[in-house]
Parts: C-alpha cells; structure tokens; sequence
C-alpha cells in the first residue's frame, strides 16, 4: 500500500533492491512528480535499459520497456519519433547512461529531443556487483579498481552540456524534495532534458568504501553537493570539489521533431497538402 | 551410516542473500580439500541479485565425481525461513539439520530426525554486538556435529577465506558454534 | 495528529527513516523490524516517507 | 499495362516499404545499402513516416524497436559491418517479439572487406549471429522485381508472426537496375500487426492465444505493460523460474515452425527427367535459368531449386527434391554456407557439390553450366 | 604432491591465462564472466602487464586487438550481450591475423535473459556471429581444472595460428568450485607468436612461406606495416581486384583445415560393443561419464564422443564414431546447435537423438540415462 | 617525388582521394608537425579507421592499424597500455570519430590517456557518398538530409572539453601553418590532446551546396573560424557564429598509464620488487 | 546484321569517375525500357571511391534475360584513356566503338572496325564553356550511329534525369553528338 | 630564385594551389595540366605547397 499505488504494479511489490538502495528514493521522487504534473499514465512511457537503477520501472504501472543494456535512449528515440505526443522518461543507471550507453547519451542531447533522461549515479556497478563506473571518484575502491580508481572522474552534466543539452541538472537523494522539483522541471521542458541523480549503492559502493551503513552513504551526499544558488554566496575554496545542484543550464533551443516536422514538411497519411 | 564411511557427501548451505552462507560452503569445501576429498562446489541465487533464497552447495567423494548438484544432502543448513522453506525438502532420510532457530520460526516437517535447532543469530549477536560472524558460527556447530575433519582444518581454512581484521571474532564465533553444539548434543542424549 | 503508516512488507529495515528521523520517532528492533517509538514526537517533516527507498513509510496528515 | 520503369535493388526495397505502410526509418550510411535510407530520407515524410539518421547501427535498430513498439512499421538498412553491430538488438527484438525489418545487402567480408563488390556470406550469420536461440525470418529476392515484392512480404511476415525479418540481398543486386512493373496498390496484399486485444484489466502480453503469437498494441496507445529481454513470464515481468525460461525460450522459437508452410517460399518446379538439382538463391537465379535452359539444350536435365525463404530454412523442400536426384550442385557466393544447410537436411540422400565463389565474381551461366557438365559426365 | 586448491571456474580461466602469459586484459563486467576480469584487475600489475575496464564491450575487444597487434598477449571475458557485441571486431581479428582469447561464460539467452543460469546457446554464433566467412577456434573446458588446462591452450592456438580463439563456458562452470592441481610452470607448453621475419625492406606482412601463417612483429617493435580489416594483399595495403579477394578469403579460412589435427581435440575412447554414442560437451561431461557408467551397470554399453575443440567442429571424428554406431545422443543445452552439426558431419550413417534442456538446470546423470534407455529399449 | 618521401609509402601515391579533397592538406601538415618534432618513423604508430580521412594514412610509411569504422581509439587505447613507449596518433573523419565512435572519444578524452586524436571534419561522410555527420551546420544538404540539416550541430571540442580532455585545439585547412604547429603541440602534450581540422570535401559537401570548386571551399573555411587571439580583441556580434581556432585548452592532468602504473604498482616481468 | 536484329544487346559505358558515363548508361537504359525492351543495368568501380576506371554496362533483349554481366559488348563507349584500355579487349567483332578522341589518345587495337574517333570534350567544352554534358554528347553519337531507337525517346529520358537548370544545355549537348556521329558517318562512307 | 617541382603523377589538377597563389604564379590548361606561367613573379610563400592535398608541388629556394 502507498498513496502511489496508482503508479505501481503493487503485485511487484516490495521492489528487489537491496535494503538502503537509494536508487528507490529518487525513483520515488520521479514517481512523485509525474503525480505532480498530472501526466497521463496511458501516454506516458518509461524506457530503461539493465542495471539496478533501470530496473526500478518493472514496478511501475505504465506502459514501459526495457532495452539492452546502455541502449535505452537510441529505443527511446525511436518511440518519440513514431508518436511525439508521448511523454516519453528514460531511467537509467550510470554505468548505462554514460559508459555503454554514452554514445546515445551525446547525440541525443545534441539532437534536442524532447526527451527526459535520469541519470541515478551511484558511481559503481550495482547490478554486476560493484565494478567501478566512469562516475567513481578517484580512489574510490570498487571490483576491478583494487588499489583506487585510477580513471578521472566524469562528470555527466558537463558532458551533455558539451554535447549541446538544453537542459541540465543534478540533484541527489539527501536533498530529496529539491528532487522532486528537478524532475517535473526537467519533464515540462521542451527538448532534451538531462537529471542527473546521485543515489548510494551500501551493498558494493558502501561496503568497500567503508560506508555500509545506508543513511551514511546518503549523508555523505549532503556534503558532495551544493545547490548553485548557495555556491554563488561561497568562495572558490569552499566550493571546490563540490558538485553543483540545481538547475545547471536551461536554453530554448529547436526541438528535434518540430523542427523536422516543419522542415522536412511532415504529414500523416491522408493530410492533404 | 556415519557421514564418513558415505561414497559421496552432499551438503546444502541455505539462507538468504548477505548472511554469509555460500562463505561458509566455500570454508567448508577448503577443509573438504584439505581433508583429501574430491570437491566440487556451487551456489545459485534467485532472480534477485540480493534478498532472495539462495543456497551453496558441496559435493564430495574420495571417488570421481559425476554429479553437478546436490539431489539429497547428508548435511542441510539453513539460515532463514524462506530458504528452509524452499529447499528442505528433498534432504535425505537421516540428514544432519542444522537451523537457526531465531531466525526460522516454523518449522517444516524434515524426513530426518537429526535435527539441532540453534539460536544462532540471537547468540552471535549477543556476543559480538553483531550478526556478521553468525555464518561461522554454523560452521562450528557443524565441524561439532558432522565429525567428519579435524577441527584444526577448520580454522585454518576460516584463517584462509576471512579478512584479517576479523579473524579473531570469527574464530571465536567458530567455537562458541562448536560449543552450541555440544551442548545440544548432550541435550539429546 | 499525524499517522505514521509502515508497511512491513515492503520495509527493508535500511534504517534510513530511522536515522534521519529528527525527533527520533522510530526504531528498528533487535530482529530487525521498524517500530514507531513515539509516535507524539512526529513534526510531520516526511523526511522519512520522501528518503524511504522502498515507499515503505507514509505520514497521514489530517 | 502498366508501365515499366527502371529500377536499382536499393530503390526496389525502398519503395516496396512504402508500398508495405513503412513509418519509420533509422539508418546509418554503410555502402551498398546506403540508397534505401537516402530514399526513405527523402520520401517518408510526405508519407506520414519519419526518418533519423542515428549515430551509428547499433542505434539505428534500437530506434526502429522502439518505434516499432510504439506501433510503427519501421525498417533499418545496413550491410555486413553494421548488421554485425545489431546483433544484440536483433536478439533483443526476436525475443520481445517486437516486429522490424532489416534489410541487409551483403558484400565482400569478413570485416570491412569490400564495400563495392558482392558477396552472400551473411546467410549463417542473419540466424545465428545473436547469443542463445532466438528465431528470424529471412528472405533473398532473386531480382529488383522480386526485392520489391519481397520487401512487401518481409513487413507482412514480420507483423504477423511479430518476429525480425531480414531481406538478405547482396550487393550486385542491390546496385542493379532493371525495367520492372510496379503492381498497383489494390493488387498488393498489405498485413498489419493485430491489435485486437483484452481490457486493459485482463490484458496479459504474452499470454497466448491459439495462434501462439503475442498480440502487442502499440507502447503509449492506451495499454501499460512491460516489455522486457529478460526471460519473462505472460505479464512481460522478469521471470527466472526454470518453467519460464523453458516456456519463454521454446516457444518464441517454435513460432517458425508453426507457420513453417506460410514462411517458407521456394521456387522449384519439378523436372521428372532430371537427376542433378541446382540450388541457388539471390542473384545467381538468373543465370541458374541461363544454365538449365543451355544445359536442356546439351540434353542435360536440370531440376531448380530456389529458396526465396532461407530462414527458416527449406528443409523438407530440400530433402524432397534430394530424394529424387543423385547431386545438388549448391552454388554460392560464400565458402560453403548453405551447402551445409543443404547437407544437414537431406542427410546423405544426395551427393552435394558444392561451386563457390568468393572473387567477388558473380556466379555466371557458364559457370554453372560446366559445373553441370563436370558432374553429369 | 602438489597442493589441490578449491578454485573457482572463472578463477581458473583468469590462472590460466596468467600462467599463459597474458599481458593484457581489457573488458567491460557481465555476469558470469566478472571475476575474470576481477581477477585480472588485480593480479596483472604484479605480472608485467595492464588492466583496463573499458567504456563497453566493442571498445574491450578493440583494446585488446590493438594491444596485441602491439605484441602483448591479451584477453577479454564476456557473455553472450556482450558477445553479440564484440562480433564486427572479432571478424576483424581473424581478417587481420591478430591474436586474441575471449572468454564467454554463457547464460540463458537469448537477450538479456537470465545472466545468473547457464545455457549453451552461443555455440553457433561463436563461429558465425560475425559477417561474412571468417576462421576462429572455439574451446569448450568440462571441468574447473580443464578451465586452467585449456585457458593456456587458447592462448597457444591462438600465437600459433594468429587467429581469434573462443573459451566458451557456461555459468555453471564459470561459478562451480572444484579441488584441483594446479601443474608447475616447468610443466606447462607455452608458445608465443613467431617474430622471425626478413628485414624491413623485403618484410611484406602476409606474404606466407610455407606455414600458411603470417608473421607479424609487434607494431611499433621496428617494422613498419599496414594491418587492415579490408581485403589485403601481402603487402597489407588494402586491393580489391578479384584475385586477391579470392586469396584473401581462402587463405585465412583455409589455415584451420591445415592444421586441423592439431587443433581439433576430442575425448573419445572407443567402445567396440557400444552401438549408442553419447555426445556431449563443456559441464555435462561429468553427468556423462556418471550415466554411462550407470548404463554399463545395466548392461547397456555407450561410447561417449566430447569435444573439447568445438571449432572447428571435429567432423571426422564424429563421422568416424557414427559409423560404427546405431545412434548418437547430442545433449545440449539449446535448441539443438551441435545436432544440426552432427547431423551436418555425419550424413545420414547414424541416427540423431536429440536431448535438449533450455530451462537452465544442467543435463543430469538421470536425464542422460533415462534417454539411453528410453533409445535402447 | 616531395621532400617528405621518407614518410610516404611513395608506391601507394598518389593517394586515393578526390581532386581537392583537403584531407590531404590536414595530412600533409601532420606529417609536417611529426618532421619537424623529429619523432621515431619506428615508434610512431598511426591508428586509423574507415572513411576518406581514415584511408589516407594507408600512404604513410608508419606502423599503421585501420580498425574497423569508429573503432579507432578503443585499439589505440590497447596499443598504448600494452607499449606505452610509442607515439600514438590517431587520424580521423568527424562521422568516424564523433558519430559512431563518439563514446571512445569521450572515454579516451576523460582518462587522459596519452594518445593524440585528429579529427577531420568535413562535415559530410565523404567515403559513403555525402550524407550528413554530426557535424553538419544547420541548413546544409546532404543526401540524407534532403531538406537541410535538421539536427543541431556537433561541436566536436566542446564535448571533449565536456568529457574532460586536457588539451584541445582547432584548425582548418586554410590556416594551415597555424594547423601544423597547434598539431606539434598537440603531440608534445602529455595525455590526451584532440586536434579538430576542418576539412573540405568537393565531391559531396561541395557538389550539394554550391561550391564545388575545391578552392572556394577552402576560402569558406576562412570565414567559418577565427583565431582564439583575434576573437579576443572583437566584438561579441563579430565573434558570434564563429569557431574559435587554436589551442582552446591545456592543463596537466594526470595522464592514465603514469596514475596505473603507480597506484597498480606496474612491474615488467622479472623486475625485482 | 544490325543492332536491332540482335536477340541481345549488351551495352558498356566506361570512363573515370564524374565523367558521367553511369547516368548515361541509365538514361539509355531508360531509353530501352521504353523502346520495350527487358534490361538490367550495371556499374562497377575500382577500390578508389572516385577517380579510377569505371563502368556502367547494360543487357537488353525481348526475352528473359539469364545474364547479368556484359561478356561480349555490342557497344562500347570509352571517354578515358584508363577505361578504355581497361575495357576494350572483349567487344563483339562488330561492335559500335565510340571514343573521345580527345582524351584517348592511344587508340588500342580493336577487334571491331566499326570504330568512331570523336573529340567530345573538346567539342562540348569548346560549345558550352564546360566539360559537363559530354556524357550527353555521346549519347546522341550513339543514339545516331546505333539506329535503334528514335531519337526522341533520348530526349524524353534525358529530360527525366537531368536537372532542369542543365536540361537545356544537355538538350544541346545531346543535338551536337548527333551531329558529330552524322558528320563521322558521311566521312565514313 | 626559387624553383617550383610538380610531380605531375600526383597532382589531381584541383586547382587549389593556383586559386591561392599570391601573384598568379601557377595555371591549368585546357585539359587540366598544371602549370608553372610565371616563375619569376614567385615570392616563396609556399602557400601552393603546403596547401596542395596531394604533396604535389614543392617550392625549393637556394
Ligand atoms: C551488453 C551488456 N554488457 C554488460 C551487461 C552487464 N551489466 C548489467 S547492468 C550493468 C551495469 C550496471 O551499472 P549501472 O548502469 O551503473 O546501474 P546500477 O546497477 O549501478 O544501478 C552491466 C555492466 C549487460 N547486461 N549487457
Ligand atoms: C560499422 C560500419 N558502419 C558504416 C560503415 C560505412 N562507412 C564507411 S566510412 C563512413 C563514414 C565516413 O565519414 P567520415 O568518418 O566523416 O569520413 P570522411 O569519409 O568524411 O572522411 C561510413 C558510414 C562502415 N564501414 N562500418
Ligand atoms: S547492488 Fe547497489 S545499486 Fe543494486 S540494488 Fe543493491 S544497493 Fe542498489
Ligand atoms: S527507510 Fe523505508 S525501508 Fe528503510 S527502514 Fe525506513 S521504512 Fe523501512
Ligand atoms: S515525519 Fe519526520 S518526524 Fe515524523 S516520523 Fe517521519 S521523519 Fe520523523
Ligand atoms: S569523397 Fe569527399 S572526403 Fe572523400 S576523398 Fe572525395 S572529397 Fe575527400
Ligand atoms: S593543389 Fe596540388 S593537386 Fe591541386 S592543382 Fe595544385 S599541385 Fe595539383
Ligand atoms: S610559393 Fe607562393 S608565390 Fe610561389 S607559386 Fe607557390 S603560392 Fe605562388
Ligand atoms: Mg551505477
Ligand atoms: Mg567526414
């Protein structure tokens, strides 16, 4: 039971994730401001791909598909493209997002498709058991990083930003009901829109980071992040090595469809011209 | 039959994921080889990658062996009540049954009578302030109640598998274990 | 007064809600399992209900 | 009469998926096959469809699954590297049951090889290039005539058993012109995808009916459900219980045996008199006829057998005409691919010869005429 | 004595290559294969050589082809999504004669599946996954120490003949523990890629001498040459004229014919009075050497014909076995891959008797047994 | 015959590319900037893969790999781990490098690895017959975008900026003694430089939009960039719609074989501990 | 006997890259499907993508056609150097030859005499101040000297393929091979 | 004085040199030749040389 139950396939119900998987609570949070925004659940569709992060929407009550590992966006595309009336929300893990699924990831920033792509970096192969992802930290201990992540950092927002997004955020599962906010902002945007969560893993990240406890792997996220409108009150020192929260980039920018649609001089079959 | 003089030996570790149990078959394996046995050793989990039953298994035989998975264990161990649940019931007739008698509350009807209910994780937890070394706790009770190897290998193949900041916990959990043991030994006779 | 609504099925015993509680309304017990403890402390905050991973915990206001 | 007109391969399979109701498109350049999307690109829009040009292959049919699932005839066209890079996708859309089209035009490999010239080496790969046992239908015009016909059946196939089609062309056909008669709308027979399903409250998608073929209406068209490459159970949910992984996996794949007779088309016409067969495909039937009929006039008879359907494939066709001859001349632009199709069919019933060629040469009527004379003397 | 250790299927692959050489290992997690590369992570600092994890599964074999086209013995470990992506570079490695070893550890498939239970089901994409007609050698190991055995085997095959070599497990093997020996180093062959080439000005990279192989210096050693996955002369510059095409295409698929006795390893002890053959591979070798001792005991004789060198697939001995049998069982985990194979190699001399089981759990003693009696009643 | 013959496989000139195609310029100036470093013929290893960019380093006399369409970096990556002595230089087309090898590009840019990339753009896949690259400007046409080019355009430094690289620079083929000494840098730098050229394409980017003539091209390649130091003295307006061109970023990073090797504890065979 | 007489006719255009020879074997492709008659069309490159020799050829017949590649051309059309050495060894014993003359300047030893020698390209570029329409200047040479066809089935096709910018100029361009071959033809008598 | 070398095996005849070429050194003929038409006007820019996709010119000063 939960006011949610109209989002939930509830006879899925208690979800699989590991106990203090925080994965749930920023999906909870997306589940929330879909309520929010009172989006259609027939006409509303969640493309995720593999991982413990894109697993989270079996739970959930709307038409829904689940897409080889790092493939989610390319499908997703595909599903806007054949019916833009769709609000179409891509849930995606880290690893899936930006190592396999990186390529996608760019180019469907770049294209401008109004798409809304959440991103939940935990900064580890949940699902797999706990391998780094392009997200760890460095010196960060995982699997296959034995003495220390020894790869920089990437940073996913920057990334995108890069790849030419028209919208860009990040928010984290302390600063939960910023979340919320984030995520109805990035879905009422027109275009391609990037939330970049940032959740805890305790089973792998955790417990090779010596942070198995849930709540300290999420208190330790209060102190990664720091919303963009306390850092412009902070000096450069204090808000170095912080991640910025917030809204980090928001352009109106031509959408892919539209502009196709216009161009291209799109009409349903039987249209006349 | 003692569990010695057996052809080949089938054990079933079973709880739920996180608690330990596929370490602890995988110890016991290591003293299996040690003690001169052919061994092979499995595990499975269910389609959740953690909470689910899940269960770890051994096979031994001085003799080749021919068998991938246990079909009728000599030894059932189980931590949790779902996963008692799901695999107790093709154990063989005189089975050693070991169960964490905190944990598993209902107990199913066992074709053996060969049965120590413990409360492991009650105990373990009492003295440690923690569950984690609960796993070789049941690995005490067992090198107790099975009496097939030496003690000594036991700890030397715990030495072996444990991270050395807690050796020395679990070394105790092992013999609190042995000493559960007999003391319930004793109960029945 | 608020309800405190726990649905123990769906509890995983994380201990979050627990931990980030601010006026200590709740409590795992020693088998694991959560339990409203004062249940007059409760500020209504929902920090429980919006960190719960596993929409295991809700707060009824009337 | 309607008119001729000149027509390339590529163009053939372009038009025939419009003619089939084609609404989306994504591609990724890659000689020979790059005309169908330039045409698409070009045609689709003013045809109720869309078209993307997507990063690379591998997003090109995960676009198309996607559009396809939200109810869209949808086509990708590649060749030999880039059908390589689908392989995982193609699996994933066997496996949900999710119906596209691919069209593939084979040349020279392995690798990147020879992207001018032709080969057909892909016929193993087109079954057996994604992990584990999953189903495909493949089809191998014999003539732009055919490629457009075929690619009409391709859609129709794939929206009725709801299952990936491949047009497997090569690249000698796929660049050929040729006059052909483009057959008028009325006179095509156009499948759609069955929609016609249970309220959503009795709504299963994978629970079957008799025909054993899911019914699926389109992603965000009103029902909610899961679609999922796990091993999954009637509802779409992930389900690794061994009934399921055996059920799920047997019958996706039985499906093709099933409608074995509707999928399978082979042109053969029996030759009473004839103790040697030909077995070719693609574009070696023109001179396969060239050679019987030169052959006929040698006094030698010729029976011909021609798979239009390679996957599944023939081989109850094959081994009937195997039990009436001595040899099969199986001829191919490859090392041997479907001379081993052709022996596991038939069983010894038969002798096969097999004449490859991997030049990048077209198998001529002289080549297959001497073959014929080498065998038969 | 040596000391028998419990050790891990997965284990025993990331050993073996270890006491085989590799200096590299690039690769993207999957279960079951992780703990390899796990391993690796971990152990090949201390070992002369480097561990990447790379962005996906076309970049990790990519690393690993450019690594050892660099000189460096390298490896990558996967499952079949993976697989399915590795397969446009794996047809490269084998069109550019660079060493290579990939570990599969197959799971339920197809798709996405079920990556926590063993299937077989990769067997014929693992030679034909990947366009176009291209060589590669494919290992099937039926225990943990053969894991190790075998491991360094690929390793040799692959130096040895410049071609990509497949381990091809399932998730049972790659999970399983077992008490092995493992064999001193002294024991152990270990052959590496020959480096005796002419100098720079008369060296052409795959001109042949007598071999039939070529042999190619690390890049970046003193030789400056061309490697390419296009159609190439000896020269290594790419050269579509028909001849070379026709030579190219020959040459590195015509190099496992060649050598064919070497590589082809096969367990098969004859049993004269045995008129049923057991034919089985990888985890089900032992329930099968359980079920044929169990027939004995009933007094039903059964020779068992394993492959360990799946490709290329052992025709001649299979053929040879068929012959003096009534019938072959061909247990697998699949649909039937290595059914179609036997019935392929041995045309119609036995009957095929297929068992097939795709729920996930493993062929058992009993279900091995119970289908000899059931044929031999 | 050319003063550069000792880096030519002078029996495979003259080389394959259209008249006027100046992905020869871009070439010819990267053979320049390896003349004038004096780098090692023998230990300098070109990694290429499919297109009109990616075959012309088929002329050079240089251990050379040609990888499969969009691979090129992913192979560099294993050529450099497994001999980190040797130069490694990567020449690519825009498609190659950014549409379908795109995810290797940000991976190796963000791991800092000490390779140097060479882009091509010309905006258009010459070597398929001119359809439209990531990189195509808004508007243009291309045979896969008969009614212009609908997608938002690439900017090939931005993303790798955006995936972290330490060093990036822009040339073209106009301004090409600029190009040959920012390439020169680009391979002095430790880690991983990317050098965007743009290039031109007569054949099908020309042929499609009105300038055919190799030479207009090139002069429209003036007018398209502008150098980091000019644009700093001009106005927004004037800057505005231009590239920049130069050496758009350089900090040391750490460089990924340096950090493995010493955090891994890196020791050749038979090293004493 | 004459072209038209001939069960089939096989057709081969070759020249360099952007020479324009393939769309002139499609236009005259086009110009048989519409004179009736069953064809298939060819090209063929060299391993440069541009540059190389190239060739589009055709076969057309009344009947079903079993062959898919020229063998024996019955028409051969060189506009280089290059192509035409490359090409002109397997004509018919009477074949039509048409070359420019211009930029073939070594004339091989054919096997036909029925050979025409013309300066296209200097011709057209002399005329239009550009090389382009050659392609259409040969065709009008052979729509005259092959006697085939009517002219104005040319015309028809020219004007389907061609931009309609350059229609004019090709229109032109194909009057003025006309002229040529006619010019040649009176020489030859 | 400097001495322009054409390899003319290379050169495409693309135009590009001539087109850049400060002081009109350089010209194709009809049929697309390259030609030098007027040595002396060279300045020794190279502008041709380093321009030229094709290596196919080169400017030699002494
Ligand atoms: C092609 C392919 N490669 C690898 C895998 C194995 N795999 C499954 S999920 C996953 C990554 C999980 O990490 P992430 O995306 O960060 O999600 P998380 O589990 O951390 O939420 C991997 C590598 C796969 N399923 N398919
Ligand atoms: C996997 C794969 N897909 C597609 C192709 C076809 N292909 C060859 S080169 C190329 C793109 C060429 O464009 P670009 O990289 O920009 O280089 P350019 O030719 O413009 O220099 C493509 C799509 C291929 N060889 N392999
Ligand atoms: S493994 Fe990590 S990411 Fe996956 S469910 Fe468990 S805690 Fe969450
Ligand atoms: S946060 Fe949720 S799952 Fe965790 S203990 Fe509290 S109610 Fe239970
Ligand atoms: S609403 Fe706030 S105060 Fe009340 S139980 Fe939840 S966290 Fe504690
Ligand atoms: S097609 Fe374009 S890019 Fe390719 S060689 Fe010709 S001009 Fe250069
Ligand atoms: S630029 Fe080079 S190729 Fe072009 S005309 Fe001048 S010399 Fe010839
Ligand atoms: S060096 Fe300068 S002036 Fe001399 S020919 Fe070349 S471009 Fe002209
Ligand atoms: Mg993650
Ligand atoms: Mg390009």
């Amino acid at each position: 039971m939960s006011k949610l139950d109209k989002y939930l396939r509830t006879d899925q119900m208690p979800h699989f994730a590991c106990p203090g998987c925080t994965h749930g609570t920023a999906w909870a949070a997306m589940i929330r401001s879909i309520e929010q925004l009172g989006l259609d659940k027939n006409k509303t569709v969640m493309v995720c791909a593999i991982g413990c992060a894109g697993r989270l929407p079996v739970y959930l009550d709307f038409p829904s598909i689940r897409t080889p590992h790092g493939r989610a966006l390319s499908y997703a595309t595909g599903v806007k493209l054949a019916n833009p009336d769709l609000n179409v929300i891509v849930f995606m893990g880290d690893g899936d997002a930006s190592a396999i699924g990186g390529n996608h990831l760019i180019h469907t920033a770049r294209r401008n498709l109004d798409i809304t792509a959440i991103v939940a970096t935990n900064e580890i192969y949940g699902m797999t058991g706990g391998q780094y992802a392009p997200t760890t930290e460095g010196g960060r201990f995982a699997s296959t990083a034995p003495f220390g992540m020894i790869e920089n950092q990437l940073d996913v927002c920057k990334l995108v930003e890069g790849a030419g997004a028209s919208f860009v955020g990040r928010g984290d599962v302390y600063h939960v009901r910023e979340l919320k906010d984030l995520i109805a902002s990035a879905i009422t945007h027109k275009g391609f829109s990037l939330v970049e969560v940032f959740t805890t893993c305790p089973t792998h990240f955790g417990r090779r980071n010596n942070m198995k406890k849930p709540s300290v792997l999420v208190e330790h996220l209060k102190n990664l992040t720091v919303s963009k409108k306390q850092a412009e009150k902070m000096t450069e020192e204090e808000v170095a090595g912080k991640l910025l929260r917030g809204i980090l980039l928001k352009e109106e920018r031509p959408e892919y469809v539209e502009t196709y649609d216009r161009l291209a001089g799109f009409k349903e079959e039987g249209e006349s011209v | 039959m003692s569990l010695k003089e057996l052809e080949q030996l089938e054990v079933r570790f079973s709880g739920s994921g996180g608690q330990g149990l596929v370490l602890a078959s995988i110890i016991f394996a290591d003293v299996l080889v040690a003690a001169g046995y052919n061994v092979i050793q499995g595990e499975s989990h269910g389609i959740e990658a953690r909470g689910g039953a899940s269960r770890g298994e051994i096979i031994a035989s001085k003799e080749e062996i021919t068998d991938l998975a246990v079909s009728e264990p000599d030894i059932f161990i189980a931590i949790s009540q779902k996963s008692c649940d799901k695999y107790y019931q093709d154990i063989k007739e005189n089975a050693l049954v070991i169960i964490d008698s905190f944990l598993v509350t209902e107990i199913p009807k066992f074709k053996s009578n060969n049965i120590y209910l413990l409360p492991f994780t009650n105990k373990v937890k009492e003295e440690f302030d923690s569950i984690l070394p609960t796993n070789i706790a049941f690995l005490g009770a067992m090198a107790e109640l099975s009496n097939l190897v030496d003690h000594q290998l036991f700890i030397e193949a715990i030495k072996k598998r444990i991270p050395t900041s807690v050796i020395e916990m679990n070394l105790k959990a092992f013999a609190l274990g042995v000493k559960m043991a007999q003391a319930a030994a004793k109960d029945k006779e | 007064m608020t309800k405190i609504i726990i649905e123990p099925n769906w509890c995983k015993s994380c201990g979050i809600c627990v931990d980030f509680c601010p006026t200590n309304v709740l409590e795992l017990d020693i088998s694991g399992k959560l339990k409203v403890v004062d249940a007059n402390a409760c500020i209504s905050c929902k920090l429980c209900e919006i960190r719960c991973p596993d929409l295991a915990i809700e707060i009824e206001e009337d | 009469m309607k008119d001729k007109v000149l027509m390339q391969g590529n163009q053939a399979v372009a038009e025939g998926a419009l003619a089939a109701g084609v609404k989306f498109c994504a591609g990724y350049p890659i000689t020979p096959s790059t005309e169908v999307i330039e045409i698409l690109a070009k045609k689709l829009p003013s045809h109720g469809g869309r078209f993307i040009q997507m990063e690379d292959e591998l997003a090109s049919i995960g676009a198309i699954i996607g559009a396809s699932a939200a109810g869209k005839k949808s086509i990708t066209a590649t060749s030999g590297p880039g059908f390589s890079l689908m392989q995982e996708n193609l699996g994933y859309a066997a496996m949900v049951e999710v119906p596209i089209v691919i069209y593939n035009a084979q040349r020279v490999g392995p690798s990147t090889g020879g992207a001018t010239k032709p080969h057909q080496a892909d016929i193993m790969q087109t079954k057996w290039g994604s992990h584990g046992d999953s189903p495909r239908i493949a089809l191998m015009p014999g003539s732009v005539k055919e490629a457009y016909e075929i690619t009409i059946k391709a859609f129709n196939f794939s929206e009725k058993y709801m299952v990936p089609v491949v047009i497997l062309m090569d690249e000698l056909l796929a660049h050929m012109r040729e006059s052909v008669i483009i057959p008028k709308k009325e006179e095509l027979e156009v499948i759609n995808r069955r929609t016609d399903v249970a309220p959503q409250a009795e709504y299963l998608p994978y629970r079957m009916d008799e025909t054993g073929i899911p019914v699926l209406p389109p992603l965000g068209g009103g029902y909610r459900y899961n679609i999922s490459g796990m091993i999954h159970g009637e509802n779409g949910i992930p389900d690794l219980s061994p009934e399921t992984i055996d059920a799920c996996v047997r019958r996706i794949n039985s499906k093709l045996d099933k409608y074995y007779d509707d999928i399978v088309i082979v042109e053969n016409e029996k030759n009473e008199s004839a103790k040697i067969a030909l077995f070719v495909f693609g574009s070696t039937t023109r001179p396969a006829k060239g050679a019987i009929k030169k052959a006929k006039k040698a006094g030698i008879e010729v029976e011909l057998i021609r798979p239009i359907t390679i996957w599944p494939f023939p081989e109850k066709e094959v081994r009937e005409v195997a039990e009436r001859m001595d040899k099969i001349i199986v001829a191919e632009m490859n090392l041997g691919q479907t001379a081993g199709l052709v022996r596991q069919a038939i069983e010894g019933k038969a002798e096969v010869v097999q004449l490859n060629r991997v030049d990048s040469g077209h198998i001529s009527v002289d080549d297959l005429y001497h073959k014929i004379l080498e065998i038969s003397s």
